[in-house]
């Protein structure tokens, strides 16, 4: 119990810890305490602005999500730098909705997030219900084509990462 | 200390201090404050009197402190002949009209107010002639105008008198602002205010390149004062006040403050033809238009009042004759009129307070119902118009005496004497028509009550006034000789010339023109209904006092048009003549001085970014000012405009600016954005061209003296103090990052007052939204219904995501400050920014729900904390604000730097969030709040 | 070699922010000024940190970062105030 | 460099005092702060104009701009956006207590110019007791 | 040189954050520390006014800095003359606002009252222009905050009015202080003095530019033409107790025109000296004849009164415009007396106002106000004062004002603007008088309001003034004089500021 | 070698800002416009951070990292931002190119 409250969220703690040795440029002992101190203390200060318990089953399938991310981010941008810099009337755009499996607000977020940072595409709603999410994409080829890829990529590794609830 | 060395500052300040008394007496007896003032009167005189020996030896007494020595200005008071003579007129027919008043008053009139103003007044007048020191003289003078208004408006429910009294308030205070200014004027060319000194002085004053404004200053508060042409209005109109005030104002004090003047200033100003020509003027003028109205007024009290001013301006023209047997004559009737007039205005108030009625035309044949008082005043009125063997005679011949005399030397002959001859023929027309036309001429028509003798005492002062008439026509050497033997010397500063006042002079001209005067004057009143007539078509209603009305409400409209242009309560204009004024001045200061506009420091080379980037912003800055019609566009470029400054701070070296101006940026937006929600999102088009010209230019003019003034700057080498904080930053601050050391240690006093600038504004938002109540717009600009989404989802959980993440940031860039870019303030936003995001992804509830934190507090502890810092300090010898800081090393932690600097620091980053989230949140707050507001409730 | 390739960055990130700017300007919609502000923004990140390069100084870094955390504030209270006009309710 | 950022100055400052003679509160608004950025890029420059040396201590630092109107200029920001905050909200209370924007609380139309005027010329004619 | 000389700053900086912590407390214990607080700020004005009798300036470099290096405050015989003047002025306002709950109308007004004091008794301490800036920003926002305390829709829109003038003012004050630096390179009011002597002949007309742009910014504050277009609004939709204390408001500004231009544009300054005077005068005698005219347009009575606080401000310009020291001895013996006069006038004039009901303060016919001959006369006797009528304090002022100036070349303008200006004021003060008390009609069914005797007390004793500094204006010129005479000798402020060395070892 | 890397890795980055910057300009309507920015400068601002990551790790003592976490709060922050423009573009109903195809659910 008293280490729930004192680490209402460890993964931020880590995460803060790191982000302060980052800033800092150093991995002075000073600055380990310090931002050992402050990742304990900031996630205790603010854990009642984040209601929802993030719980996550695989740490090491977020890394390698965020890595897959990145490579695709690379690869959007080439795309994107295609469409953009080639001739306009070859664009097909439109909108889609994507029905959502994930629940969970957080991995709704990343996955939106996701989703406009790679490939053509960018969320721009979430419907009430929280089922759908519309995209607009900027060349649309195949509609399928374009959700199957998401869900694969992307969905189904927050599906298994965070828990739901 | 004897009593006799400071008896006259006692005599003129003894009235003031028993009008108090007489006013509170009142409450416990109805008459006690005329027995307050009798009695006050009478110890008055009785502190006087032991001085009047002296004087009677031909000396002066001056009893003097130094007061105000820095100017001149000392309590010096003065007695001589002069001073004494009006004294006594003063306090002795004050003493009657103190008796006669008690008896005058009704029942609803307070008599505390009554006597408590006529001894104020007395006091005043008192002060005036007993005044040795010039400065205090005005003061006396100025006072006279005050209680002379509040006596004049003593029926203040009496419109009448309320203008009368503020009508001579004006014109009396007027002059005595004028005669300050003469006053001042012959100070400085004498040197000293002391009158001893003036008066010896006249052959310098006459001399002098300053004598003419002096003369025309000093002559503007007598002719005021003594109602002289073309001045002369007030006074009938301060007839509105109760007849013992106008016996006393109008016979022996206030309009005598005047003449006081002239024969006091005689030796220091006469004897020039400016003298001459001014007081003989207005004198003579004043004589004749007093003398022809006077017979024109139906009014008992009208009458009288004309025939003063009549009779001011035969002393007035005395004075202008200028010669010292005029000066003889001038002061002798001086106290003639005071018997006379004083007598015949008391006789008009008996008629008044027993007939109710001043009306000439009503009033007939009086004698048979109060024969004693017909008696007096058919003395008292023949004294008026120089009937042999009444004083006013003798004052009369040497009067006309005078005239001839005059007109061989100065003016064309017979002008003089014939002009003076017409005023007494009318003289003796008005005083036979106040005779008989009151106590004879037929029955009374229609009066309010039935005449009779008043009650005795009433009468008494009459008396003993018409007695004095009759013993100084008959016997003049024998009761006036003395004291107008001194009194002239006083005047003249001079052993007085040698006069006689025997009753015969032998067959004479003067008695040639006082004979015809007699024998026209009578004519003329015999076809007086015929003048009436013809009066009354040709001249009727010219009169000084609707010129006066005239002038005043011009002035006041011109005051109007005036005010109005410049304070329009609108604030263009007053933003316009700021700037405007502010172009102005710099530039013809520039230009008075002998400097180029540029100087010679060389210049930078400016680079492609930086050029596009100033492009960037001139043109964001031009699309603010031409599209803020559409405020969110304008609002946009803004942002644009904030933006590229602090790329511009980061380019020139100033990286904590540019955090400092990033910062404020984003928090600046959102409050706009917050407020724009309730203020119309189109600025309606302003449809003056003229304005539109004149904004454009000021603008463009104000744009070119700054870029003269920036270039003028930037192009010129100088040498600051800068190295200092360079070089003490780190030994003395502990600090590497010098803009901040300067901000938190060398001016943590500004710091210190910036915050407290922050809260305030805080503050005052707070006090200012509660309370408020605004309706939200249920629809957009274009009509459109708001999104039902308050809260998008995603934005939700990322803002949440990234609220540790911000704080951290927060933290860092706080502790760092000290030493590398960063700092509370800086901290402190971000911080604020956190939170702000937090309202804006969730709402003002749910935030709330969990910021439970009252913001006042984080401000008064980080006001508190930064104080306190500064405070220690002083615990410890040193100045307020003094910093320490020292090197810890920790286990594990190694060394670090503990600086109370940085607890400033702390102050300064909780009154930024405090404040920053404040503000921000009350405002949300507002429009939280606005959503169950009905729009038709609120208009 | 560095020098070349920064000096034709500065002209690129230049030429990128003016674009942006026009867009800024010519609109037509509120919400493409409002992107265009947040690129602006974006691009000034870019800036700064081809600057702190240039300068060889890591005193600008912060003015980088503290866009990154808070530049898009601003965006967001613009499109929320569109959609709502109560951008905190 | 330096006619560079003289005329940013001053084209800010006249579009400053341009808006902030404008009738609507929200202009004013945005006025005064383009004049607030105008006069702190002013005060910052009167430091003359230096690239690349902050005024934070380095032992390889050669040279270092003059700190303290940068100072000044901190200090400036803060208090005009502390003015700034107080007056939007002050410019929301006069919407709410006079019902509208404008600077005076009306619309001064023509009509209602000539009815002023009306009113003032009538109560001058009606002489106050004069 | 004691640290605690910095008291009559720190108490109101304390002061403002007590009341702040006492919020929760309600409104009496904020009430009773108010009065504490300010009544302590009395003695401490008391205690530094006998501490600057004399020919030593006490300077407090802040921070233990050197001067210029720090800011430092300096208290000196005219500074302490202004926080007497601000603290006593100040305790005679709370007591009416406590008294007339006026303080209860809005939040925070005890805030804001003690840190308007900070701001003004900083302003009258510092020895440093940006800093002086600053305490202009702290004592107008806490104005700001006290002018639109209570609200309402006159007040709003004069308080509006109020700021933006104001901004815009600051605006200038950062463009002038900035050129100064940009020349001189220093911001100690001392040390720009000595610099400014060194000022190149190339450099003198931007020198000058930046002293008349600060005239501008300060002649704001002290409202002068054309600059005191906020002034009537203001002063006169504020509530009684604010105006009362912003009577020292605009005194601020010509206090920092007597210290900033007198020192730094002083006799020493060569071809600079005294550039900003002759502006002075000249602007000053406009304002006291517009303000003249104001007085006698002026619809209702607080407007009236607004007028006649800027006709005495007019006349203390004119006097500091006359620029020698007799003059700089009547103005400040004026200054006194028109600050307090004009703090009971407004007091009064809201008395009038609560007293006539619905007529309010505007100038027409009405009901007998309760109490009319005590309420009268202590009207008559401000009337009186502050039109310079005898035998009170303003004709004495107003005497020697005149009196000093008989040797300008200006004198003949002195002597009629002024003397005009006085006739004018007199005749509408006289109708205003005649019409709210004499002028009255008592109506069945219009019940007057009770007289707030204790709020009355405060006019009261403001009234006094007047006759006691006639009664004691020997000692008071003497005072005055002793002020002026230091302020003439511009060179031992320089000297006292920049020598004054730091405490203890400032090695650290 | 290092400075190959850096100069590559600027130009790259400067180029993928260009080409965001270009998208903003150039396409035809507000939601392929929101494509260049959102993308584009993100990555280009990415690699010019990485650079200079890399420059001051090797020109100062200590790595230098700290640009990481600029990298990283953009990719957080701005698809929150382009989802929020496009959701306000959508609610106020701006004007899409013709040829946008609606795709139903
Ligand atoms: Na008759
Ligand atoms: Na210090």
């Amino acid at each position: 119990m008293i280490l729930q409250r004192l680490f209402p969220h460890p993964l931020l703690t880590l995460i803060l810890w790191g982000i302060w040795l980052l800033l800092n440029n150093a991995i002075s002992p000073g600055h380990i305490v310090l931002g050992a101190v402050l990742a304990i203390f900031i996630p205790w200060l603010t854990s009642s602005y984040w209601p929802e318990k993030i719980i996550i089953r695989h740490p090491w399938m977020l890394v390698l999500y965020v890595l897959r991310v990145l490579f695709e981010i690379l690869v959007a941008n080439a795309v994107v730098a295609k469409l953009i810099l080639g001739p306009q009337k070859n664009l097909k755009p439109g909108f889609l909705h994507y029905e959502l499996q994930l629940t969970s607000p957080v991995g709704i977020g990343l996955l939106a997030n996701t989703i406009s940072l790679t490939p053509g595409t960018v969320s721009c709603d979430l419907s009430k219900d929280r089922r759908y999410l519309l995209i607009h994409a900027l060349h649309i080829d195949d509609v399928e084509a374009i959700k199957a890829e998401i869900h694969r990529k992307f969905e189904k590794p927050l599906l298994e990462i965070f828990v739901t609830c | 200390m004897s009593l006799l060395s400071f008896n006259l500052p006692l005599v003129a300040l003894l009235p003031f201090a028993a009008a108090p008394i007489a006013a509170w007496a009142t409450r416990y007896n109805r008459l006690a404050s005329a027995w307050v003032a009798g009695l006050t009167t009478l110890l008055t005189l009785a502190i006087l009197f032991p001085s009047i020996q002296t004087i009677f030896s031909g000396e002066t007494i001056i009893q003097q402190w130094s007061w105000l020595p820095s100017i001149g200005f000392n309590i010096a008071f003065r007695l001589d002949g002069l001073a004494l003579l009006f004294a006594l007129l003063i306090l002795l027919i004050g003493l009657l009209i103190i008796v006669y008043a008690r008896y005058y008053l009704s029942a609803k009139d307070s008599m505390g107010r009554f006597y408590a103003y006529m001894l104020m007044f007395m006091g005043s007048m008192l002060g005036i002639v007993l005044s040795e020191n010039l400065l205090q003289l005005v003061v006396f003078w100025e006072l006279t105008s005050i209680t002379s208004f509040l006596l004049i408006s003593y029926w203040q429910h009496r419109q009448d008198a309320r203008q009368g009294a503020r009508m001579a308030l004006a014109v009396t205070g007027a002059g005595g602002l004028a005669l300050l200014g003469g006053v001042l004027l012959l100070g400085h060319i004498v040197g000293s205010y002391e009158l001893t000194q003036v008066l010896a002085s006249g052959d310098l004053i006459r001399g002098h390149d300053l004598y003419l404004p002096t003369l025309l200053l000093i002559l503007l508060g007598v002719f005021t004062k003594s109602a002289q042409f073309p001045f002369h209005f007030w006074l009938p109109h301060a007839m509105a006040a109760p007849t013992p005030v106008s016996a006393y104002l109008h016979s022996a004090t206030m309009v005598k403050a005047g003449i006081f003047l002239l024969a006091r200033f005689f030796p220091a100003l006469s004897g020039t033809p400016e003298w001459s020509w001014l007081v003989g003027t207005a004198g003579m003028l004043t004589l004749l238009i007093g003398a022809y109205v006077a017979l024109f007024k139906h009014d008992l009290k009208g009458l009288l009042a004309y025939s003063t001013l009549s009779h001011l301006g035969l002393i007035t023209l005395l004075f202008g004759f200028g010669s010292q047997m005029a000066l003889v004559a001038a002061i002798f009737h001086i106290i003639n009129h005071a018997t006379f007039k004083g007598s015949l205005f008391m006789v008009a108030g008996i008629i008044d307070h027993e007939s109710g009625s001043r009306d000439m035309r009503k009033l007939n044949g009086l004698f048979k119902m109060m024969p004693h008082t017909a008696m007096l005043a058919m003395i008292a009125a023949a004294a008026m118009a120089g009937v042999p063997l009444l004083n006013g005679f003798l004052s009369k011949e040497m009067f006309f005496e005078q005239a001839i005399s005059a007109s061989d030397t100065t003016l064309a002959a017979w002008t003089i004497p014939a002009l003076v001859t017409l005023a007494a023929i009318f003289s003796v027309a008005y005083s036979l028509r106040f005779i008989h036309d009151v106590f004879f001429n037929g029955e009374p028509i229609d009066l309010p009550k039935t005449p009779h003798e008043p009650p005795r005492f009433m009468k008494i002062p009459v008396d003993i006034l018409v007695v004095l008439c009759l013993i100084v026509g008959v016997a003049p050497m024998l009761l006036i000789g003395p004291i107008l033997s001194v009194a002239v010397a006083a005047s003249l500063q001079a052993p007085a010339p040698e006069f006689s006042l025997a009753i015969w002079h032998g067959f004479n001209l003067p008695l040639m023109m006082s004979f015809i005067a007699l024998v026209l004057g009578v004519a003329v009143y015999t076809v007086r209904h015929r003048l009436f007539a013809w009066h009354d078509r040709c001249l009727h209603g010219i009169e000084g006092k609707a010129v006066f009305d005239w002038l005043q409400w011009k002035t006041i409209r011109f005051a109007k048009k005036v005010t109005d242009y410049f304070d329009q309560t609108t604030l263009q204009p007053s933003v316009s003549w700021v700037i405007g004024g502010a172009l102005v001045l710099s530039i013809l200061t520039f230009f008075q001085f002998n400097s180029p506009l540029l100087g010679d420091r060389a210049l930078m080379e400016a680079d492609i970014i930086t050029i596009l980037m100033a492009l960037i912003l001139i043109v964001a800055s031009l699309l603010t000012a031409a599209l803020h019609h559409q405020r969110l566009t304008s609002l946009i470029t803004i942002g644009v405009v904030g933006l590229v400054v602090a790329l511009g701070f980061v380019k020139f070296s100033a990286p904590d600016l540019a955090l400092t101006q990033l910062s404020v940026e984003v928090v600046t937006i959102v409050l706009l954005l917050l407020a724009l929600f309730f203020l119309p999102q189109h600025t309606p088009q302003e449809r003056s061209y003229i304005r539109f010209t004149r904004d454009g230019i000021i603008s463009i003019s104000a744009a070119v003296a700054v870029f003269l003034l920036s270039m003028a700057v930037l192009s010129r080498e100088y040498s600051s103090i800068a190295n200092f904080f360079i070089e003490n930053a780190k030994p003395g601050g502990g600090g590497t990052n010098v803009v901040n050391v300067i901000l938190v240690d060398f001016r943590g006093f500004d710091t210190l007052g910036e915050i407290v600038v922050l809260a305030l504004a805080g503050l005052g938002v707070f006090a200012m939204l509660e309370g408020l109540k605004l309706a939200a717009p249920t629809k957009d600009v274009e009509g459109l219904e708001w999104s039902h989404d308050p809260h998008p989802p995603i934005m939700q959980t990322l803002t949440r995501l990234l609220f540790p993440l911000m704080l951290m940031v927060a933290v860092y860039i706080f502790l760092r400050g000290h030493n590398l870019p960063g700092g509370g303030f800086i901290a402190g936003l971000i911080a604020s920014v956190a939170l702000i995001s937090q309202y804006l992804a969730n709402g003002i509830d749910w935030t709330n729900e969990r910021l439970r934190t009252d913001m006042h507090r984080i401000m008064w502890l980080g006001l508190l904390i930064a104080t306190g810092t500064g405070v220690v300090s002083m615990l410890l010898s040193y100045p307020f604000l003094t910093t320490a800081f020292t090197y810890l090393t920790w286990p594990v932690v190694g060394k670090f730097e503990v600086a109370s600097a940085i607890a400033f620091d702390l102050g300064v980053f909780l009154v930024v969030v405090g404040a920053t989230v404040m503000i921000l949140v009350e405002l949300g707050k507002l429009s939280h709040a606005a959503h169950f507001i009905n729009v038709e409730d609120i208009k | 070699m560095l020098n070349l390739a920064l000096s034709i960055a500065f002209v690129m990130v230049g030429l990128a922010i003016l674009l942006s700017f026009i867009r800024l300007i010519i609109g037509p919609n509120t919400p493409d000024r409002i992107l265009a502000l947040d690129t602006l923004y974006i691009n000034s990140i870019a800036l700064l940190i081809l600057l702190g390069i240039n300068l060889q100084s890591a005193l600008y870094f912060e003015a980088a970062l503290l866009i990154a955390v808070m530049g898009f504030m601003g965006t967001l209270a613009l499109s929320k105030y569109l959609l709502r006009g109560d951008i905190m309710e | 460099m330096e006619w560079l950022v003289a005329s940013v100055i001053s084209v800010m400052t006249g579009c400053g005092v341009y808006l902030t003679l404008r009738a609507r509160t929200f202009p004013v608004v945005l006025g005064l702060t383009l004049l607030a950025y105008a006069v702190n890029v002013f005060l910052f420059s009167m430091g003359r104009l230096q690239i690349g040396i902050p005024a934070v201590i380095d032992p390889a630092a050669a040279a270092y701009t003059d700190p303290l109107p940068q100072a000044l200029v901190l200090t400036a920001i803060v208090i005009a956006f502390g003015m700034t905050a107080f007056l939007i909200v002050l410019a929301l209370k006069a919407r709410s207590e006079l019902g509208n924007d404008h600077v005076d609380g009306l619309h001064r139309s023509d009509d209602e110019l000539k009815a002023t005027k009306h009113n003032s010329t009538k109560a001058e004619t009606e002489r106050s007791e004069s | 040189m004691s640290p605690f000389t910095i008291l009559p700053v720190l108490l109101p900086l304390i002061g403002g954050i007590l009341m702040l912590m006492a919020r929760p407390a309600g409104i009496d214990t904020q009430r009773i520390l108010s009065l504490i607080l300010t009544s302590l700020l009395v003695g401490v004005s008391l205690v530094s006014f006998q501490l600057a009798n004399s020919d030593i300036y006490q300077v407090v470099l802040l921070g233990n800095w050197q001067a210029p290096f720090g800011i430092v405050i300096v208290l000196d015989r005219l500074s302490a003359l202004m926080l007497l003047l601000t603290s006593l002025l100040a305790l005679g306002a709370l007591w009416y606002a406590i008294r007339t709950d006026t303080d209860k109308h809005g939040q925070h007004f005890h805030v804001l009252f003690q840190l308007q004091l900070f701001g003004l008794n900083g302003a009258f301490m510092t020895g440093d222009v940006f800093n002086l800036f600053v305490f202009f920003e702290v004592l107008l926002i806490a104005s700001y905050g006290l002018l639109l305390h209570g609200g309402g829709r006159l007040r709003t829109r004069a308080g509006l009015h109020y700021v933006v003038i104001n901004l815009v003012g600051s605006t200038l004050f950062l463009f002038a202080v900035g050129t100064l630096y940009g020349i001189l390179g220093t911001l100690n009011i001392a040390d720009m003095a000595v610099a400014v002597r060194n000022v190149s002949e190339a450099d003198q007309g931007i020198v000058a530019t930046a002293a008349v742009l600060l005239l501008v910014v300060f002649g704001i504050k002290a409202a002068m033409f054309p600059l005191y277009l906020w002034l009537p609004g203001a002063y006169a939709y504020t509530s009684a107790p604010v105006a009362a204390l912003f009577a020292i408001m605009t005194k601020v500004g010509l206090y920092a025109i007597i210290r900033v231009h007198g020192t730094i544009f002083g006799e020493a300054a060569g071809d600079l000296a005294f550039v900003h005077i002759e502006w002075v005068l000249l602007l000053g005698l406009i304002t006291l004849a517009l303000a003249a005219l104001g007085v006698l347009a002026a619809r209702a009575l607080r407007r009236q009164v607004a007028y006649l606080i800027l006709a005495s401000v007019a006349t203390l310009m004119i006097a500091i415009g006359i620029n020698n020291e007799a003059a700089l001895a009547a103005s400040l013996y004026y200054l006194i007396h028109s600050t307090m006069i004009g703090a009971a006038m407004f007091l009064i004039a809201d008395v009038i106002m609560k007293g006539r009901g619905i007529y309010s303060d505007s100038f027409t016919k009405a009901i007998p106000i309760d109490r009319p001959i005590v309420v009268g006369s202590v009207f008559m006797l401000l009337g009186i004062a502050l039109t310079g009528m005898p035998p009170l304090s303003g004709f004495f002022g107003k005497v020697m004002i005149l009196h000093s100036a008989l040797n300008h070349p200006w004198f003949a303008a002195i002597l009629s603007v002024v003397l005009i200006a006085g006739l004018l004021m007199i005749i509408a003060v006289v109708r205003s008088g005649s019409l709210l008390f004499y002028s009255v009609q008592k109506e069945e069914g219009q019940k007057t309001s009770p007289l707030n005797k204790s709020a009355f007390v405060a006019v009261f004793l403001l009234m006094l003034v007047s006759p006691l500094m006639v009664l004691f204006a020997k000692p008071l010129t003497d005072i005055t004089s002793q002020i002026a005479g230091q302020l003439f000798n511009g060179q031992a402020y320089i000297d006292a500021v920049l020598s004054t060395v730091p405490y203890g070892d400032n090695s650290k | 070698m290092l400075e190959w890397i850096l100069a590559i890795l600027i130009l790259v980055g400067a180029f993928f800002t260009l080409v965001g910057s270009i998208g903003l300009y150039k396409l035809s309507d507000f939601y392929m416009r929101l494509h260049g920015p959102t993308k584009a400068s993100t990555l280009g601002v990415g690699a010019i951070l990485i650079a200079s990551a890399i420059h001051f790790s090797f020109t100062t003592d200590g790595v230098s990292l700290h640009e990481i976490l600029v990298t990283l709060f953009l990719f957080i922050t701005a698809p929150v931002s382009a989802h929020l423009m496009a959701k306000a573009a959508i609610h106020i109903k701006v004007k899409q190119v013709e040829r946008t195809r609606q795709l139903e659910k």
